[in-house]
């Protein structure tokens, strides 16, 4: 298995956490299976679950033909039979194949005829791995806007496993959007007991007085490295780290913005219909009077992930990015 | 009911594929008669009961349709009723189905009471989606029914999951689905017809080639005539079967169910039949050549079905009379309790995006 | 052909447009040509292009197989050969069929190899016709969050006729959103001579001072109704029409709520990360200072579309709904 | 070169089809010679041209990879540059070609230079796609290449629409396209299979059936041996082709261009070959047989192509080493060219999202 950890220090990557959340689950309940593309003898394209096929067999590790519209389709026939199957997409990508089965199958069957439909739908997402535009793309924005899936998208080794062994236990679709580029460079030492972190549950990674920055998956590091370098010129940024996209914690988010009187969304997604345009939205309505400011959005424009070096790290958020904003706004 | 031994064959049900192109001739149904012995006196009794309650709840519904009573789409399954009736008779209790758009008999046979249906026709609380969905789009877990999507095949591979949980836990259960001859050409349709091959799982697909898919005819969906030519392209044994002749769906069931059952994997099944009526009942369907409808209208599967037990000695006149009245019965007692139901509230509407905890648990 | 006007009035509804625009371009340009499920020998499920195949022949007007995403793909190559497609979409709900299509080839061609796809999809959408969760949905959202494609929703006659004209000779793909609902609710004569109604102009359709309502498509004529009943009591409601939803006509917004102060985004789509949202948030960040309430939404709740009558009565925005909205902001 | 009957029927090649199964015999290379004859000696030598090419471009770039100095993907077609090479050459200057992850020869066939090819790797603005998309995601539409989109089967459909452009106009071109043994699995594959068929498009379709998908062997990806099995179920003619054999690819690609041009309809080809690297350079691909690789190393296009050549008559080993000489002079001169481009400036990323105007305009 994957799951080893760092011995000296007892740390483990966001993906062995991710590899252990499996594993541990499938150990817990032997209703949890899995289905892919080369997900057994192969161990999945980033090794997640290497050694599941021989510890679990073939019928609990399926290699799928290449197909996600019939695989994930295939996961909500076995959930609504009792099973807990949880599908990888080898790449968030290919989601687009599946998506009428994802939109019109699994997110309605519950609201039109009360078929519970309990799937997890790991997704790696996320750019800056030279992937371009059809290995790097972040697609939560169109689940966000499909009733009946709920989402989520850790930041750090433990959300991640705490995030998965949720989405495993919880009776809807769940969409789990785990960012390939936190893969193997963020590690944690993780509780040796059994932990989830609740569905619908926004953490503060870091308390701040001055603006708050909501944001999820890899963007929550760029929001701390901002922030460190803008606590030298005096200004305390909270970042909000949304951890579940649907439902959303407003609570947390109203409560920090409540505090700070000033917000920044940041996201890697495409700008326009985002989720920040939401949250934004939410705050212009529910928090206008205690806003001190404009809310600023920080997000990838509206293009394709490009595959260029230089074009990359245009297209994508950089801590510079939120620095100045926050300079800007700091001084509204 | 003896299950067939698996030969992974493409074979044309003996006797009965001669029923398609000709008119209803008597050798036919003699031969028709000959296997349909192997069906239980009160099977066949009841599968003909079934098909009077599909066409007197169906022609109900018409009614109310044209009455301005319902709105919205009202897909019948007006002389192809043999299809739904004969293959949920073939399941046992404990299977699964995933039906289509006509595939009312199948919801009957399974227990949904025509008061249901039509509650589910009128919007009423008291439907199967308490009125969250209309018409056919309606499903029971505990009555083994996946609900339909109008997405058309996107329950194949839905289907073909069900199968695998049965297949991953050992269970001998067999889940039946299928879609129209349009519904084939749909992604879906070959990517679950490819995994139920692969993975050898117990079910059962079928196409109801009725001809015509809204106004587009077969030629126009696909360069084959038999539909069943696509089951060897995944390795997949099929059969053709006259869709209008419910012992004959019947037994083409019992035997794929059956294999499938034994762990010998899916089988397709093709049901020649004709769709009689418009598209959905706003539908004049004039692109329908009025010849074709004179001919199939011979091979009415009640009309066939009568044949048959009158051939077996299992009715007469007066038993066809007496099941058509009790149809009746059911299904105007059906549209009494439908009318009396009420309708749901509108902040009804917010309730059950999500599921506070899966059904098994 | 259905293209026929009420011989009294000259008028003609939002379908009839619909034909005449189809009617004229294909008139006009050889290149265009028709393809979907039923659009030939019977007309199509609406009866837009009711004679049609006639008129053109069937390689003009092509019934498909039923299979939106070979058809829609069929178009993309049509298209980069050269030919001036449009699609139907029986209803706009089957376009999850077509999702990955649209958003991975159709929409990112131009950017990632320079190939213009100049395609039309036709999306009848939107409920009020019972519908129920399958005949009723409004699937811009999802599209609009895609960048590389141009979604248009004509709310008149007008805009119907001369969008769909515009769509037609865009080089990029489009998607034509129309409503079902308005199809044969709503007339108007139209101009005899040639017009388009160019993309990316959005139209104050009402002009006031007290509020904005910034919407599209059927909703249009709720806000029409409710400045009626408004202006009864003093409040003077200015209602922008964007018509075309990407690119977005920011500067007609901006203005509108630069003079008004006050805004309600207004749309038949759920709530959560739509249109309304966007606008919000644009309007959050690019016009804070002029604001003097905060931004309401009015949408549909966050579940499929219900079919039974009370239920999709309940979750349709309604007049009154707007109403009371702009009476709570024009008190704030 | 001339076009065969339209006959629609499943035909294995004859004479090559032998050569799939043993190790490389003289009598198969004899009765390739046999049909190859029809091939003129300076095609045949241009396509043995092209064999090094590929090879020799895309081993540059597996060394380039190596030196960490290309990221990202890396696809390459060792091994089975037959396919691509051959199925380019049967074609004339206006067919379009959407080619699939594994058919680099196509491209250089169709005119991209290997230059544009490592600029493309490198990210460099002189790529075919300007540093937007990187390795094998190339097109170009003024070279007749439809770009490769990476979901599998994607521009099948959109290969199809090409071909129904064509026909609308009456122009006599055909589109060629493919994907792999996985990529059959999708829907996508099924749609245009399907609409090719029922409209004829002049299109032919092709499968780079090379045993695996990633690490998935076809076992786990159908439930049939031979994916050709597929056409018939679409009503369209198929051959498997030994697509090690430059002169068969080329043979029968030249047979089902021809059908197509002459309004014959679609075919499907299969082309039986070996992945013989891993999925991506990244990949060691452990899970595949050695004894496998080995018994298909012996099956080399590239060795078979000079078995053939010496047996015509057509070159000697003098000619091979010039061959390969040429070839890694123009790789190494496009790597120079590649090396020497400017790669794109950032704000670059925002251009192209839309078109000012359509290419035919
Ligand atoms: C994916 C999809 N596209 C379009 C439709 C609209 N539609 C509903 S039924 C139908 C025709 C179905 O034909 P067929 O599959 O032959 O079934 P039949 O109605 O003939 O029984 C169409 C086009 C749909 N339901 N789903
Ligand atoms: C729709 C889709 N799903 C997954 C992938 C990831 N992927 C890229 S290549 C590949 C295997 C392809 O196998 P095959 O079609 O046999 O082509 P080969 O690489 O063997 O030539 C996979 C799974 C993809 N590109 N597209
Ligand atoms: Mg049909
Ligand atoms: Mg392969």
């Amino acid at each position: 298995m994957t799951t080893t950890m760092d011995q000296r220090t007892g740390e483990v990557t966001y993906l062995e956490a991710i590899s252990q959340a499996l594993d541990e689950e499938m150990t817990r309940d032997e209703r949890v299976f899995l289905m892919g593309e080369d997900i057994g003898t192969y161990g999945g394209a980033f090794k997640i679950t290497e050694g599941f096929l021989q510890k679990y067999g073939e019928w609990r590790v399926l290699d799928t033909p290449l197909a996600e519209s019939g695989f994930v389709g295939a996961a909500i026939g076995a959930a609504m039979m009792g099973l807990r199957p949880v599908v990888e997409m080898q790449f968030a990508d290919f989601i687009s194949c599946a998506f009428d089965q994802i939109t019109e199958v699994a997110a309605k069957n519950h609201y039109r005829w009360g078929a519970a439909v309990p799937l997890v739908i790991r997704a790696p997402f996320g750019g800056g791995v030279h992937g371009g535009p059809f290995h790097s793309e972040c697609p939560e924005g169109w689940f966000f806007h499909s009733p009946g899936l709920k989402l989520v998208a850790p930041s750090t080794p433990y959300d991640a496993k705490g995030l998965l062994k949720a989405a495993i236990r919880d009776p809807n679709p769940v969409i789990y959007f785990e960012h390939k580029f936190l893969y193997r460079r963020i590690k944690a030492v993780l509780p040796q007991e059994d932990y989830i972190v609740p569905i619908g549950k926004a953490d503060v990674k870091r308390t701040g007085t001055d603006i708050s920055v909501v944001t999820y998956g890899a963007m929550v590091h760029l929001a701390l490295e901002a922030a460190q370098v803008l606590a030298q010129e005096g200004i305390d940024i909270e970042v909000v780290d949304l951890r579940t996209l649907i439902p959303l914690d407003k609570e947390t988010i109203y409560a920090s913005v409540r505090k700070t009187s000033k917000a920044i969304m940041l996201h890697e997604d495409n700008k326009t219909g985002g989720i920040g345009a939401e949250i934004a939205a939410l705050l212009a309505e529910e928090c206008f009077d205690c806003l001190d400011g404009p809310i600023v959005r920080i997000a990838a424009p509206d293009t394709p992930v490009p595959f260029s070096t230089p074009l990359e790290e245009f297209f994508l958020p950089k801590t510079s990015d939120i620095v100045s904003a926050a300079r800007k706004l700091a001084a509204y | 009911m003896s299950a067939l031994p698996n030969e992974q064959t493409l074979a044309v049900v003996e006797g009965h594929a001669g029923v398609l192109n000709g008119p209803l001739a008597l050798e036919v149904v003699m031969d028709v008669a000959v296997s349909a012995q192997e069906i239980k006196r009160a099977d066949l009794l009841q599968m003909y009961y079934y098909l009077r309650l599909t066409r007197t709840l169906e022609d109900r519904v018409t009614a109310l349709y044209r009455q301005g009573r319902i709105v919205g789409g009202c897909y019948t399954s007006h002389g192809m009723e043999a299809i739904a009736v004969g293959y949920a008779s073939a399941l046992e209790r404990d299977d699964v189905i995933a039906p289509f758009h006509r595939d009312m008999g199948a919801f009957l046979v399974r227990g949904i009471t025509p008061g249901e249906v039509l509650a589910q026709y009128l919007g009423k609380r008291t439907g199967p989606t308490n009125g969250k969905d209309g018409n056919v789009h309606m499903g029971d877990l505990k009555r083994g029914i996946i609900g339909f999507v109008s997405h058309l095949a996107d329950n194949l591979p839905v289907a073909t999951g069900a199968a695998l949980a049965f297949k991953i836990r050992g269970e001998r259960r067999v889940v039946f689905t299928g879609t129209g001859d349009g519904g084939t050409s749909r992604g879906d349709f070959h990517e679950a017809m490819n995994f139920a091959a692969v993975r050898k799982l117990p079910v059962v697909i079928f196409c109801n080639n009725n001809q015509y898919a809204y106004s587009t005819p077969v030629r126009y969906q696909m360069a084959i005539t038999d539909v069943v030519e696509r089951a060897k392209a995944y390795g997949m044994p099929g059969e053709i079967v006259d869709g209008n002749d419910v012992a004959a769906v019947y037994l083409a069931s019992k035997r794929a169910i059956a294999r499938a059952r034994d762990g010998g994997g899916p089988t397709f099944l093709e049901f020649k039949t004709m769709r009689m009526h418009g598209h959905s009942e706003h539908d004049p369907a004039k692109y329908v050549p009025r010849e074709l409808l004179e001919e199939w209208k011979k091979k009415d599967p009640i009309l066939k079905a009568e044949h048959l037990l009158t051939q077996l000695g299992y009715g007469d006149e007066a038993a066809f009379r007496e099941a058509g009245e009790r149809a009746k019965k059911e299904v105007e007692a059906g549209l009494d309790f439908a009318e009396r139901s009420p309708l749901p509230e509108g902040p009804e509407a917010l309730e059950g995006v999500f599921a506070e905890r899966a059904d098994s648990e």
